[in-house]
């Protein structure tokens, strides 16, 4: 309950934020800070610095245009599960932003703190891999774009580097006939995701499955893709039988963990349930 | 140690502190402001929800800092004019404490809540109370005071949330 | 006469501070050169201490002492005591700083007191431990077995007590049933999680040798005297002081090593120290409940008849014995397994043991739960066997009703009044019973899993008959006192030695006196909580509040009638047994229009104008209320749930009772105290357990993986009452704190085996995880 | 939260090399800050089957400063070895045992891994959730990396 001492740093610019980053290795970045006080009261975390980016002017926010949405880093997840543009566009997730945590975290968690500290069971990085989203990253040489798939490292390890800072999310276009739908079993406690499931479906003209796009979050390490229930379902006539068999092969080759509230078996069961799940919906929105 | 200036319940305050004080700790060790409780060290009860520039949050995973530049509102601050807010009065007359501890917070979260959902489900207050734990009542008579507080407050001032805020 | 405020409905007294955040909880408390103090504790639960350095401790900055065990030790301080003794009991020392070895993760080793709680918790760090790491055991039963590790010498194969209660001949009994069942039951170890974590603040005069001790808990006047005793402070040197409590469910009644080292420090310091607790430290350092281990084989007959109960139960009482630890899977479990039923054969055996665990207490219930969990399940069992609906084998074993005459059990105890076939009818019929029925078979066409549970208990409550206590084992009398005392303008003060923490004393207590006076509410105050002001009382526990407090509350204003009655006969010029008070007003038989109030009286007492010198003055009158028998709350639950066949989750969609806890002062409080047992029965049903690891890691150690019970996963609830008042005590109040929690946890658990039933499972151990329900699925 | 181990993994050099390396401080310290997450800042050896040494371990920001020793219980040349770690870190503790089993496969050595890990303190009783994730992962990146360094030193050899 009683956080280590740290030096405390409030930049107003990005560019501050890096310099300040670049400076102190071991920095932390501060955004909402709900992934990383909790840690930090319990000091299994004790930063040396914090570089709390709260006060840097334009990173909150969305934008819907044509060519696809932007979410600033620091746009809470309230803010999300309430936009109705982005619902309109990607219903899946503004579903997500509003199963996360409780109404009080989600009035502070920010998208860009949540993604970054890439916890397991975070229900975000489900919906990015699904919806190929991109991470905009500042650092010392300059800005850069990370897709999704190659963001999610490993267990709370992200392809940012020490000193970048994620400043905005980017979500494709909306494609006509498509869906999308995240379903979430939440862990009774702490509302983490036992599992969660992405699920992006795009129809062709006979209403099969053109693409589908499957992203899972709380069975792993790190957030991952159903490679094979993805390739089982396109050029497919989606119905029941289909998506279920297509479903089955969800956790197919996936190291799920384990933990006093779900085995690994369990979990594995849980992503082809929410899968299936995840995937009638989708389709449902694709019509 | 780190300049803070914020407004609580009104009131402007300057201080000197260190930069790891929590906000709890900041109302009721720093302002005496005990009617916000800790009960849990892990962001789950809620008992220390206060209103951050009109939002509900646990001021327990906030540093002080954080709360820089904004109005806070304790449930101290709920009462005007001698009047009890109508979720004040709605939890007296529902009986919707027992031992209080959670209530605070429990209030602040309702506040926010009603402010952006004014004729609610049951179903919907009681999935906006999640982030709020009570051990007493078992929730059925804090769902039935937020019922009937929405309800007064629905008759007398409609309230606005500010766009794209849930 | 009553003027009918007993019975009614009247909004809280207590509300208006708590809602405006001006409740004055322990940790609110500021006092002059206050100082800080956090608690080391061990990370392992078994191991030998070879060394504490607190050396880099001492120097840090703002750090004013570092005590370990051989300090307080030095200084005087006792272990902590059980205040219940069986026969044979093997107490270990249980010393409030560890000595030499560690025996659960959580066990203190050291105190800092420092100037602030942050600098408090950075010194901790720096203390530095070395430990010799033992083996370690988790499991009550386990301990048992050869070869366990041992954790007290003084306690050989980790038995701290052997127990055993019994009537007629159970093992003939099974012999000759049609049909006996076998079953392993866990009742697991859940943890009381009061929203406010426990604090302490310790403020020594050493002029005078004052000490004041303001803490978080249920009964005040029994920290002192066990204070008392640790301590070697002067009992009359002492001041036990507890203000708004935030829940406590059990876990705040006993003297915890805590609250006794603040009270070192501040003596040794001469500055006031306050502790407050984490909730990750409360949920190590705090008691937890339950865990017991049984194997119950249960005798039945073709026609539903349950002929008898055999029971061995394991009671993990964690590392050492708490205060009142060895009563509850005794006296409070063994007797209560008889139910509602009329079962005449039992053999119950306990075990309590050490483990290298939480210690374990009396919480929400205590024992009564694990009892009616077992045979509120055996009687499913029975109904499964026989593919008989469960409220039939219910009807067939019940109690006939008993309103005039106590009901004499096959063990111990005789049940004050009861009529517990008609609470049964009146849930099945408040419930839809025979449509839900139809619904559910209907569902299960359609591969919908619906579950009704029904749940019949009776509890034991309103401890206790002083001199059955005492002959039973109990370290003090459980008796309750009230003062009540009038002021000349007639308004009433009562000092009650009872202390509520949410239960609403200040309300219901002025509802007593101002019903029996003639008074409004508002001209009654309650003062309890502090020793200083208020005469003894075993504290608020057990659902003993109203039977036994409410009683002493009740007794000592007729205490003041009838003192009253004295100076009205001078006033009304009367012979006193003329004299009648009804309504408010004394006045001479018959003539009710000549009469005087009870606040002229009241002034007449301190100002003496018409009595004579013999009638002495002043209008007080205190009472010890000793109750004849303890009480037997009952009731009927029955619960609706819905299973997800695709991942087990259990939705509880109804959830209907009618309860019996006697006479009922205020209707909304009562209400209120069913809403919150019941979700807190519910709760161990469905998502609530203590995870220990091999190790003996707390690894639920925090909310965010001990499941809580939320809004979102709770209905509203469906609550009625019958009433057959309580014989005992003169308010025929039984009690209602724990009625709730008793009946739900069964009547849940039935609820999901019953929809099981397709699946052919007869038994799963709580809590019925998502995960364990589906996995009970897949067997079939 | 005890952790189950059990894999295996083949170094590219034969049995005796790999026996004669493996206990050899420097090559503990190299392998071990190969594991991300790992920073050793002093391994030495202390006696014939001691070890003592303070590291930097954790996943992302949980992080702590760890003092630990590797104790030797038991081995037979060159095939079998039983040992124990244990670290601690403020009100952290872990610790485990492991055996290790080397038979050689045309040249190349096969060393399977056995055992269990465990972890207390707040760690345990606030983040199970992550442990067996993180045991998994050091345990993965820790024997590749043995492998490795074993492979790496032998060839120098």
């Amino acid at each position: 309950m009683f956080p280590a001492k740290f030096e405390y740093y409030a930049p107003t610019t990005v560019n501050q934020a890096v310099a300040l980053l670049k400076k102190h290795r071991d920095a932390k970045v501060l955004a909402g800070g709900h992934s990383l006080l909790p840690t930090m009261k319990l000091r299994l975390a004790q930063p040396p610095v914090l570089v709390d980016i709260g006060k840097v002017k334009g990173l909150a926010g969305i934008k819907v245009a044509k060519g696809g949405a932007t979410i600033g880093a620091l746009t809470t997840h309230a803010t999300i599960a309430a936009s109705k543009d982005l619902r309109k566009q990607c219903p899946a997730i503004t579903e997500a932003a509003a199963l996360i945590g409780d109404m009080q975290v989600r009035n502070r968690g920010t998208i860009g703190g949540s993604l970054s500290h890439a916890d397991p069971a975070a229900d975000y990085p489900a919906v990015m891999i699904a919806l190929g989203a991109e991470m905009k990253a500042v650092g010392p040489k300059g800005a850069r774009t990370i897709n999704a798939s190659h963001f999610f490292k490993s267990l709370m390890t992200t392809a940012l580097k020490p000193s970048e800072v994620l400043t905005e999310v980017r979500l494709p276009p909306h494609q006509p006939n498509s869906g999308c739908a995240y379903v979430k079993f939440p862990n009774p406690a702490s509302r983490f995701a036992v599992a969660g499931v992405c699920a992006w479906i795009a129809l062709d003209a006979k209403g099969r499955c053109a693409k589908a796009s499957i992203g899972i979050t709380g069975a792993c390490a790190t957030a991952t893709r159903a490679s094979k229930t993805e390739a089982a379902l396109r050029g497919k006539e989606l119905n029941e039988e289909t998506i279920a068999a297509a479903a089955a092969q969800a956790a197919d080759g996936l190291d799920c963990l384990s933990d006093i509230h779900a085995s690994a078996e369990y979990r594995a069961h849980l992503v082809t349930v929410l899968t299936a799940r995840a995937i009638q919906q989708a389709v449902a929105r694709a019509k | 140690m780190a300049q803070l200036k914020l407004t609580v319940n009104g009131v402007i305050y300057e201080a000197d502190i260190d930069p790891r004080l929590l906000l709890v700790h900041y109302l009721r060790d720093t302002l005496g402001l005990t009617g916000t409780n800790v009960g849990c060290d892990t962001s789950q009860c809620g008992a220390c929800t206060v209103l951050v520039d009109g939002l509900a949050v646990k001021s327990c995973t906030m540093l002080a800092l954080q709360a820089s530049g904004s109005k806070i509102t304790t449930i101290e601050g709920l009462k005007q004019d001698g009047v009890y807010h109508p979720l004040q009065q709605a939890f007296w007359d529902n009986h919707g404490l027992q031992c209080g501890y959670c209530t605070s917070g429990m209030i602040m979260t309702a506040v926010d809540f009603l402010k952006h959902n004014p004729h609610p489900t049951e179903a919907e207050i009681r999935h906006a109370i999640e982030g709020n734990i009570c051990r007493c009542t078992g929730y059925h008579n804090i769902v039935k005071a937020i019922k009937a507080a929405a309800t007064q407050m629905a008759d007398n001032r409609p309230l606005q949330r500010p766009q794209g805020q849930v | 006469m009553a003027t009918q405020i007993i019975g009614s409905t009247v909004k809280r007294r207590e509300d208006p501070r708590l809602i405006t955040g001006a409740g004055k909880y322990t940790d609110n408390i500021v006092l002059p050169r206050m100082t800080f103090m956090a608690i080391l504790r061990s990370p392992h639960a078994h191991a030998r201490i070879k060394k504490i350095d607190a050396s880099r401790a001492q120097k840090h900055p703002g750090v004013l002492a570092v005590y370990t065990g051989e300090d307080l030790k030095k200084g005087g301080v006792n272990p902590i005591p059980v205040g219940f003794v069986l026969p044979d009991m093997k107490t270990a020392q249980h010393h409030p700083l560890a000595i030499d070895e560690v025996h659960y993760v959580g066990d203190g080793m050291a105190a800092v007191v420092a100037t602030d709680r942050y600098t408090a918790k950075d010194a901790l760090d720096l203390i530095d431990v070395e430990y010799e790491t033992l083996p370690v055991v988790v499991d009550g039963e386990k301990a048992t077995h050869a070869g366990a590790p041992q954790l007290h010498p003084e306690a050989p194969d980790n038995v701290a007590y052997y127990w055993k209660v019994g009537a007629g001949d159970a093992d003939k009994a099974l012999t000759e049933a049609d049909g006996v069942i076998k079953q392993r039951i866990i009742n697991q170890r859940l943890i009381p999680t009061a929203m406010e974590p426990r604090v302490a603040i310790a403020d020594y005069q050493p002029a005078t040798g004052d000490l004041t001790l303001y803490t978080t808990t249920q009964n005040p006047h029994l920290i002192r005297l066990l204070m008392a005793l640790v301590l070697g402070q002067p009992e009359h040197k002492l001041r036990v002081v507890s203000q708004d409590v935030g829940g406590g469910f059990g876990s705040k009644i006993y003297l915890y090593a805590d609250e006794v080292i603040a009270c070192f420090a501040a003596k040794q310091l001469a500055r006031p120290v306050k502790w407050t607790e984490e909730r990750t430290e409360n949920y190590k350092a705090t008691i937890h409940g339950r865990d017991h281990i049984t194997d119950a084989e249960v005798g039945y007959k073709k026609d539903g008849t349950i002929t008898a109960l055999k029971v061995k139960t394991w009671a993990n009482q964690g590392a050492y014995l708490s205060n009142f630890a060895p009563l509850i899977p005794t006296f409070f479990y063994g007797p209560m397994l008889q139910g509602v039923y009329q079962i005449s054969n039992f053999f119950v055996e306990v075990w309590g043991t050490y483990t290298n665990t939480t210690p374990v207490d009396a919480y929400r219930g205590a024992g009564r739960p694990e009892a009616a969990y077992l045979i509120e399940r055996a009687v499913d069992w029975v109904a499964f066997e026989l593919k008989m609906d469960p409220a039939e084998v219910r009807r067939k074993n019940m109690i006939p009703p008993f309103t005039s005459a106590p009901y004499q059990t096959s063990m111990v105890y005789a049940y004050d009044s009861g009529n517990y076939p008609a609470t049964l009818e009146k849930a099945l019929k408040n419930a839809g019973y025979a449509d839900l029925r139809k619904k559910q078979a209907e569902l299960r066409k359609q591969g919908k899993y619906m579950g009704i549970g029904i749940s019949t208990y009776v509890e034991i409550t309103g401890a206790a008959p002083a001199q059955v206590a005492a002959s039973i084992g109990a370290g003090v009398a459980l008796v309750e006192s009230a003062l009540v005392r009038v002021h000349p303008t007639g308004k009433v003060v009562v000092y009650t030695g009872s202390h509520a923490h949410g239960q609403g004393h200040e309300t219901t207590f002025a509802q007593i006196v101002a019903d029996q006076l003639g008074l409004s509410v508002d001209d009654v105050e309650i003062v309890h909580g502090d020793t200083e002001r208020t005469p003894w009382g075993a504290g608020t526990y057990g659902s003993r509040s109203q039977p036994v407090g409410g009683a002493a509350v009740y007794v000592a204003t007729q205490r003041v009638i009838e003192k009253g009655k004295k100076f009205a006969t001078h006033m009304l010029e009367a012979a006193e047994a003329d004299v009648v008070f009804e309504g408010g007003k004394y006045f001479v038989k018959g003539t009710p229009s000549k009469a005087i109030t009870f606040q002229e009286v009241a002034l007449e007492a301190y100002t003496a104008k018409k009595v004579p010198a013999d009638v002495e003055s002043g209008l007080e009158a205190i009472s010890f209320f000793n109750p004849s028998n303890f009480t037997f709350p009952n009731g009927a639950h029955i619960a609706v749930v819905m299973v997800d066949p695709d991942t087990g989750k259990v939705d509880l969609t109804r959830y209907i009772c009618v309860d019996d806890v006697g006479k009922v002062i205020n209707p909304m409080i009562v209400e209120g105290q069913i809403h919150g047992g019941i979700v807190q029965g519910l709760a161990q049903a469905l998502w609530e357990g203590a995870v220990y690891d091999d190790d003996g890691q707390l690894l639920s150690g925090s909310m965010m993986d001990y499941a809580l019970p939320i809004a979102s996963n709770l209905p509203s609830f469906e609550t009625s009452r019958t009433e057959t008042p309580s014989p005992v005590n003169p308010l025929g109040a039984k009690g209602a704190g724990e009625a709730g929690t008793i009946g739900s946890t069964p009547a849940v658990a039935n609820a999901v085996m019953d929809a099981l039933k397709p699946f052919g499972v007869r038994h799963i151990d709580m809590p019925l995880t998502s995960e364990k329900v589906w996995r009970a699925m897949q067997k079939k | 939260m005890a952790l189950k181990i059990q894999g295996k993994v083949m170094v590219d050099a034969p049995r005796d090399q790999v026996w004669n390396l493996l206990f050899d401080a420097d090559v503990l310290k190299h392998m071990a800050n190969k594991i991300p997450g790992i920073t050793v800042q002093r391994l030495v050896q202390v006696s014939d089957d001691k070890y003592e040494g303070a590291a930097s371990i954790g996943v992302a920001m949980i992080k702590g400063k760890y003092d630990g020793t590797i104790t030797v219980l038991e081995k037979r040349a060159p095939e079998w070895v039983r040992f124990r770690g244990d670290g601690k870190s403020g009100a952290n503790w872990t610790g485990g045992e492991m055996v290790l089993t080397l038979t050689e496969q045309d040249g190349k050595t096969s060393m399977a891994y056995e055992g269990t890990g465990n972890v207390g303190g707040t760690l345990a009783s606030v983040g199970q959730r992550l442990i067996d994730t993180v045991g998994k992962h050091f345990v993965q990146h820790g024997t590749k990396a043995l492998a490795a360094e074993l492979a790496a030193r032998s060839r120098k050899q």
